[in-house]
């Protein structure tokens, strides 16, 4: 139970120990010099640091160390707002309703035991056992008053969902609708999503129930009302110690070099959802290292036991005993595309047939062996994906038909098509391109941000071939501060951008959405998520209704029969226009594991479960069945 | 030519030189003897040393010796230029203050100082931010020589305040010679030995701090450096993966780069210093 | 009062000067960050923005934007919006304004992009790491490396002729090139040294043998990667100064006077050592930017990347937090040994008692 | 006047430079200093004098080393004892030196007291700071300097004059019995001049120090110091007599040009322009057949550059010129 004096006290808690370690680091400061006299006679057996456990607060056999989900400190622990791993990502602390599964697309029950999407609403119902660690139980209210925190704060990443919904109430177990809560000891637990009769798009609907952690309403309504529900005011507060939740782990301690989560013991899941059994790891440390290469050292030294970064030529590392989702190419499994927007309110960029060009010109497996270090099935026209769910929607002939790749002598007829002709120097360097008024056609920038090295070498890439085919582009890498801006106020050529990454229910179409969709269609200079660089305006004359109509029709259909032409036609369309540049193939989150500790994770030859790291939705259900390798 | 047969005798002298004019001759007559193409992959990522590429290959697939000579020719452009500039505006201020000594002086001190507490990364960032085509290497060449000229002025500023009293320069004062002229015509000439020394010293010094900086990943986007072979070769694992001829070759340029231009400053101290030290 | 007292009366017109540079350098520290047209908001926003539709998104930035005062608001509480519909940025003057009012309160104000964060509490998290790792080997290699010049300048010899070179080497290496290679050798290969962190991951710092035992196991290779180079640094220098003095009619004469050696020695030692006190005031001041290269090779604990990704996502108050510490300690480091100096080197104090 | 206090016999010290070159910078110069007595030696710069001091003194540093002969001081060779034992008993106790350039050869971060206490202590002397400082106050007012004054200054607090005759306070504080003063007076106005003169016949009147060894370049002003003269080129003695045969009467030729190349207000040179030697001092790196003066000397025989000269005497003096007379 968290109140104000609470949430004050623990703030002071946090205060108190960082200066703890200040007064310490200053020891240190003095003590370290002697510290390596020490050093001369302490020996220096390899991996000393990590053999011997003396002293450990977090004993090796009974913890478990992930990483890359967190670069730096979280700034806070409040479950409502921008809060840090273990929250950000979920299911470790609080818990969604329900967890999807991207290798068999189906929903699996956490909260919820059950839902059943009808025509015109989504039904959930709650687990009787689901209890807050404060013993009290999970309720229809507690969904209700989480997802009308998105009605009241336009600011809160639920919001946007109220666009799709008409309401959401809650139901005790006889289907009449539960009055406002009242202490009473029968709580209900049934919840009806209401969709939007204009929006119907029960696929969003489900998205936001697997990715939307449910907070105790118990705690935070009474906390928002003391702060005359001044949600910035509420943001204040940290949520570090003793804070009311769901999930199968409490915050241990948090610092600027790791975070520890403990396990509760008490967990209700622990009976309903597993058996009995608990989960192996006492204790999940996510250690905060400064740069993505400390990850995989670590990983080598065994040090890490999982991490979802980029760790390049992942085969190396075998023999330290690293290993990932695949022992062979592409080794991950990839779930989001990479591409170039082209901004199409940007002369020539309108013209189809120069944006064809580029995209036979573009030299994709370069980017695959040398970019992404070969961790991307070879690309395909369209945005659907070749393979796994999806692949079902995914149609060859299409693809031979309408479908781009890596054809110069294509990029070039295009660009003939076009009217463009490129003007070459003596040492076969490109000087401009002529337009077919043989004007010169400006130099077209590709925007990256500086430091992004693996973007970077997309980028070269990219634009190497396409000069090479005679059209005029270069990079151009700015700061990541200046990049954002750049991106969704559409001040750009082109840019790299990767939309839509977390598989999920509605994926392939929300992936179309976030490309295609012409709805809040506003002018370059002002901001736009979706469809950035501003394909296909509405009120301009060569609108096609189409892509709109469809993307309308889709999360309506619930038969795959059905999708499918509807998704081919969208592919299709995607692939005549070539609106967007498709370069490669990335997973959602990497994942590399080392067996020096751990055994029986999730991987291709074992795929229980989809490559997530604990913390991240599903793959929290991992902790249940890993077990400690006996040294 | 006296001088320099004095320097001939000094086997540091000879070393340094020899050192210099290798990397430089490296640098400047490297790409006619090797075709230096960075852009172009020559096979995988970070092919091992063999009879075709010597060196083996970048993260890219680039050849090694391509990256090496590309990148000791933006250290050397950059040391040169970083170089130039920070000692001309080090030498000016310095000389100027050391000369005319109180308020003058004290307010060229403070903004001296200001130097040491402005972080350079600041400046770099926001620079590369608003020029519009963002961080060249020219750009923090010039930087560096903004950020860098601080200590030579401290330097100058000593030794021209202990020339301020010595009697041809009060004799100038008396002829009715200008600041400038007694700057320029009566105090800089006894300073160019030292002076020049500053500038080598200041040349090593922009060649570090470029391949700092893009060790820190702010390196020039337009052109590779030794300093950012050395990050890329870090953030694409050359260390964990044991490729040693990624980064190895290069640390061994920028180490022989400025472990030349330090002897070569230490032997000419040696020689210069009968007269300075009076 | 000062008139009779010249000493005094130039340490306070230091400490005067001292003053005006540190007031200018917090001006100038505070409106650099500031003047480029990016916008730290822009930085959040595209971390939470996944997903978001125009509404919501419009409501989270202006809901940022005023918790961190950088627009205009109009009475009603409503984001004032230009022809563009772009948000007004609050003038500068006014946030400088508010900037000074907090400093006088010694209130670094909360972090931008570590929101809701103390500036306060992220530097006194990471700057004793800094401080452990930098001031050892910033004092030590400078007592260590002005003792081996000493030595080298005063037995010539064999030992000059191998010490000489060597100090050029070490002092000539970069930093991050000698952490990597140690990297490389002692951590990847030989395994004998962790390559990562600044203490065993199944600790918490504290004030246990284990956990000074594995901090110090750690603290090895990043001390490595920066001393050696400090000690060549400051050998090469005080073996410089050390000849000179040794040249000197002073120590010919003291040597005639059958002054004992131990004697004359500390006679040079004491002398060289005046100058190069200079340096460590200027290398103290460098700290942050050394602990940077440490934390970027050896991912170490400390400040350094904290005040870089402040930069590069223009966090203004805790860049504006971190320059003022640096500003701070550099500022006093040169003025101390500025003063100290003066006290130690008569020739010094009498040049300024006849005005310098 | 009795036994020679300190005698120098046929002392040889040469250089050994970088490249293995020897150079006989002393060659073969023998003198003796009764008690009381000073010995003037007059040369150009770089005639050895400065060489033949530390040679004196047994104090033999590399790249100096001795080449030959002997020194003693009242009867005992200095000459073989090692460096640590030649540093405690002789330098600056039985011999002290006062230096030329006295402006720089204090130590600028020492007090005087502190380094005169420095010297005394280091020759064994362990008087307490008390003892010490009243011993040195009560010694320098002796010498007329203002004791407390002087001794609580820093060395840049001291006017060049006073610098000089503090020096010469610290040189002498244990009493040795041969002072070799080493162009005292240079590069000092002649008032000061003077009075460092002054001081130095006091010191010895008061028996502080037995005698004296006066090197200088102007062999004019050793008239009114010197006893005895000896005039030194290219490393040897090239005439050694009373000061009134050297000055007035001088029979070597590179005296005489010596005595001509001083601007001199002396009386019986009055009219007499000075005239300059031409050329140089010939290189002692390469050992020299005749007479070393040979290609300088306005009198030059044929013989001379061939035929080794010794001192011979002549006229009651030692000349090294076979045509003197």
């Amino acid at each position: 139970m968290i109140d104000a004096r609470r949430a004050r006290h623990s703030r002071a808690i946090c205060s108190t120990s960082s200066a703890r370690l200040a007064v310490l680091g200053k020891r240190a400061a003095g003590a370290l010099g002697l510290g390596l006299l020490l050093l001369g006679l302490a020996d220096c057996r390899p991996n000393r640091a990590q053999e011997d456990d003396k002293g450990s607060v977090f004993p090796r056999t009974e913890t478990f160390y992930l990483g890359g989900r967190q670069w730096g400190e979280p700034s806070t622990f409040n479950p409502i707002g921008t809060p840090g791993w273990p929250i950000s990502t979920m299911n470790l602390l609080y818990e969604t309703l329900l967890m999807y599964n991207s290798l068999d697309g189906r929903m699996q029950p956490l909260l919820a035991e059950s839902y059943a999407v009808h025509d015109d609403s989504v039904e959930v119902t709650l687990n009787a056992a689901a209890r807050w660690n404060d013993g009290q139980p999970v309720s229809a209210w507690d969904v209700t008053f989480t997802f009308g925190l998105g009605q009241r704060f336009k600011s809160l990443n639920i919001a946007p969902i109220w666009q799709y919904l008409a309401s959401v109430r809650a139901y005790d177990k006889d289907g009449r609708e539960a009055p406002e809560a009242n202490a009473g000891q029968d709580y209900p637990r049934r919840v009806v999503f209401a969709l939007n009769p204009e929006k119907k798009n029960p696929l969003v609907v489900l998205d936001a129930l697997q990715a939307q952690i449910i907070v105790p309403r118990h705690v935070i309504e009474p906390l928002l009302a003391e702060r005359h529900n001044d949600l910035d005011e509420f943001k204040k507060l940290k949520f570090e110690h003793g804070a009311v939740s769901s999930g199968p782990y409490r915050l241990f301690s948090s610092s600027s070099e790791k975070i520890a989560v403990v396990r509760d013991d008490d967990y209700w899941g622990n009976v309903a959802l597993h058996g009995g059994k608990k989960p192996a790891p006492k204790y999940i440390v996510h250690p905060l290292y400064k740069s993505n290469d400390a990850f995989s050292v670590a990983l080598r030294q065994g040090r890490l036991d999982l991490s979802t970064t980029f760790v390049p030529r992942i085969w190396l590392k075998a023999e330290k005993g690293v290993r990932s989702w695949l022992d062979r190419e592409p080794y991950f499994l990839s779930s989001s595309i990479p591409m170039l927007l082209v901004n199409h309110k940007r002369a020539p960029l309108m013209d189809v047939h120069l944006r064809r060009a580029m995209a036979f010109a573009i030299n994709y497996d370069d980017i695959r062996e040398l970019s992404v270090s070969g961790y991307s099935e070879p690309l395909r026209p369209g945005i659907i994906l070749p393979f796994g769910l999806e692949r079902r929607f995914f149609s060859e002939e299409d693809a031979q038909k309408y479908g781009t790749w890596f054809d110069p002598a294509r990029a070039k007829a295009e660009l003939a098509a076009g009217g463009y002709t490129s003007v070459f120097g003596p040492r076969g360097e490109l000087v401009e391109t002529r337009d077919r008024d043989g004007k010169r056609v400006p130099t077209l920038y590709v925007k990256s941000p500086t430091g992004w090295t693996d973007w970077e070498s997309i980028v070269r890439v990219a634009v190497k071939s396409m000069r090479a085919a005679g059209i005029d582009v270069r990079e151009r890498f700015v700061e990541t501060s200046l990049f954002w801006n750049a991106l969704y106020e559409g001040d750009f050529d082109l840019i790299m951008h990767t939309p839509s990454t977390q598989p999920s229910p509605s994926k392939p179409w929300s992936r179309f959405e976030a490309l295609l969709t012409s709805r809040d269609f506003v002018p370059l200079g002002q901001r736009m998520y979706k469809n950035i660089g501003r394909f296909n305006d509405p009120h301009a004359p060569g609108y096609d209704p189409r892509i709109d109509e469809l993307l309308a029709l889709i999360p309506t259909l619930t038969d795959d029969a059905v999708r499918l032409p509807a998704y081919r036609e969208l592919n299709a369309l995607f692939m005549r226009e070539q609106p967007y540049l498709p370069l490669v193939y990335r997973p959602d989150t990497f994942y590399e594991f080392s067996i020096k500790h751990w055994a029986n994770l999730p991987s291709a030859a074992n795929p229980y479960l989809p490559p997530l790291i604990p913390g991240d939705r599903l793959g929290t259900n991992m902790l249940w069945s890993i077990t400690p390798v006996s040294n | 030519m006296r001088l320099l047969k004095q320097l001939l005798k000094s086997p540091f002298f000879v070393l340094g030189a020899g050192l210099f004019l290798l990397t430089l001759s490296i640098g400047l007559l490297g790409p006619s003897f090797t075709n230096v193409d960075v852009n172009t992959r020559a096979g995988l990522a970070y092919m091992p040393p063999s009879a075709k590429h010597w060196l083996g290959t970048d993260h890219m697939g680039v050849d090694m010796i391509s990256m090496l000579v590309a990148g000791l020719r933006s250290s050397l452009y950059v040391g040169f230029l970083a170089g130039t500039v920070a000692t001309s505006v080090g030498t000016l201020i310095g000389l100027y203050g050391g000369y005319k000594g109180g308020l003058i002086d004290d307010v060229l001190t403070v903004g001296t100082n200001l130097f040491l507490v402005i972080p350079s990364l600041i400046v770099l960032i926001l620079l590369s931010a608003s020029v519009e085509n963002g961080r060249s290497l020219t750009l923090i060449a010039l930087i560096i020589g903004c950020t860098t000229w601080t200590w030579s002025a401290r330097a100058v500023r000593a030794q021209a305040a202990s020339l301020r009293n010595r009697d041809h320069v009060a004799l100038a004062r008396i002829n009715g010679f200008g600041t400038l002229g007694i700057v320029f015509f009566h105090i800089m000439p006894y300073l160019l030995s030292y002076i020049f020394m500053v500038f080598i010293l200041q040349m090593a010094a922009g060649i570090l701090s470029e391949a700092s900086l893009s060790m820190l990943g702010l390196g020039p986007y337009d052109s590779v450096s030794l300093g950012k072979i050395l990050n890329e070769a870090k953030t694409n694992e050359a260390l964990t993966d044991g490729a040693w001829w990624a980064f190895a070759p290069a640390m061994v340029l920028i180490t022989t780069i400025v472990f030349s231009l330090y002897i070569i400053n230490t032997s000419l101290e040696g020689v210069f210093n009968p007269r300075l030290r009076k | 009062m000062l008139k009779n007292r010249p000493t005094l009366a130039y340490i306070v017109g230091r400490a005067g000067w001292y003053a005006v540079t540190f007031f200018v350098a917090i001006t100038v520290n505070f409106f650099l960050p500031r003047l480029g047209d990016a916008n730290p908001v822009d930085t959040i926003m595209a971390k939470v923005s996944e997903g978001l539709d125009a509404t919501s998104a419009k409501a989270k930035e202006e809901a940022y934007l005023k918790e961190f005062d950088l627009v205009e608001v109009d009475p009603t509480g409503k984001v004032k919006r230009d022809a563009q519909g772009k948000p007004v940025r609050t003038s500068l003057g006014h946030q400088f304004v508010n900037y000074l009012g907090m400093s006088v309160r010694f209130d670094l104000g909360s972090s931008i992009l570590q929101h809701p964060k103390r500036v306060s509490e992220i530097i006194k998290a990471a700057l004793p790491w800094t401080l452990a790792l930098q001031l050892p080997t910033i004092v030590l290699g400078w007592l260590i490396g002005n003792g081996l010049g000493a030595l080298a300048a005063y037995r010539r010899g064999v030992f000059d002729k191998l010490m000489y070179p060597l100090a050029l080497l070490a002092s000539a290496v970069p930093a991050f090139c000698f952490g990597m290679l140690l990297v490389y050798v002692f951590g990847i290969r030989l395994e004998w040294f962790p390559a990562v962190g600044g203490y065993d991951d199944g600790l918490t710092p504290e004030l246990s043998f284990a956990f000074f035992r594995s901090a110090s196991y750690y603290y090895v290779l990043p001390f490595a990667s920066v001393f050696s180079i400090v000690v060549g640094g400051q050998a090469i220098g005080m073996r410089s100064m050390c000849i000179y003095e040794l040249g000197t009619d002073y120590v010919k004469y003291a040597k005639l006077l059958g002054i004992t050696e131990s004697k004359i020695l500390f006679y040079m030692f004491r002398n060289a050592m005046l100058p190069q006190l200079t340096g460590l005031a200027l290398a103290l001041g460098t700290m942050v930017a050394g602990a940077l290269i440490a934390e970027m090779i050896f991912s170490y604990p400390g400040l350094g990347m904290a005040v870089l990704t402040a930069i590069q996502g223009n966090d203004y108050p805790l860049i504006s937090g971190c320059t003022l510490l640096v500003t701070v300690c550099v500022l006093c480091a040169n003025f101390s040994v500025d003063v100290l100096v003066g006290f130690l080197d008569p020739r010094i104090r009498a040049a300024r008692q006849t005005g310098k | 006047m009795g036994v020679p206090i300190f005698e120098v016999d046929n002392l040889r010290a040469h250089y050994r430079t970088r490249f293995g070159q020897k150079i006989q910078a002393v060659d073969g110069v023998s003198f003796s200093l009764k008690p009381g007595e000073i010995l003037g030696i007059a040369g150009e710069s770089g005639c050895g004098k400065t060489t033949l001091v530390s040679a004196c003194m047994g104090l033999y540093i590399p790249p100096l080393h001795l080449s030959g002969g002997d020194v003693r001081i009242e009867g005992n060779s200095i000459i073989g004892m090692d460096i640590e034992t030649n540093r405690r008993d002789v330098l600056g106790k039985k011999i002290a030196m006062i230096p030329q350039g006295a402006l720089n050869s204090l130590n600028p971060t020492r007090k005087v007291k502190d380094l005169a206490s420095d010297m005394i202590r280091s020759h064994g002397e362990t008087a307490d700071k008390k003892v010490l400082d009243t011993r040195l106050r009560e010694r320098f007012e002796k010498l007329g300097l203002p004791g407390d004054q002087v001794l609580n200054a820093y060395p840049v607090d001291l006017p060049a004059g006073m610098k000089q005759r503090v020096v010469i306070g610290i040189s002498t504080l244990l009493d040795p019995r041969v002072v070799i003063a080493d162009e005292p007076t240079s590069a000092l106005d002649v008032s000061t001049q003077k009075a460092v003169v002054k001081l130095l016949f006091e010191l010895m009147d008061q028996g502080i120090i037995g005698s004296m060894l006066f090197i200088t370049h102007e062999l004019p002003l050793l008239r009114h110091v010197a006893d005895r003269i000896a005039v030194m080129y290219a490393g040897e003695f090239v005439e050694l007599g009373t000061t009134e045969q050297v000055i007035f009467d001088p029979h070597q030729p590179y005296t005489r040009a010596l005595m001509g190349s001083m601007l001199s207000a002396e009386p019986g040179h009055r009219g007499q322009k000075p005239v300059a030697i031409e050329g140089a001092p010939p290189n002692l790196a390469h050992p020299i057949a005749g007479c070393r003066f040979a290609e300088r000397c306005p009198t030059a025989q044929p013989s001379c550059s061939t035929n080794r000269q010794a001192l011979r005497i002549v006229a009651e003096r030692q000349v090294r010129c076979e045509y003197a007379s």
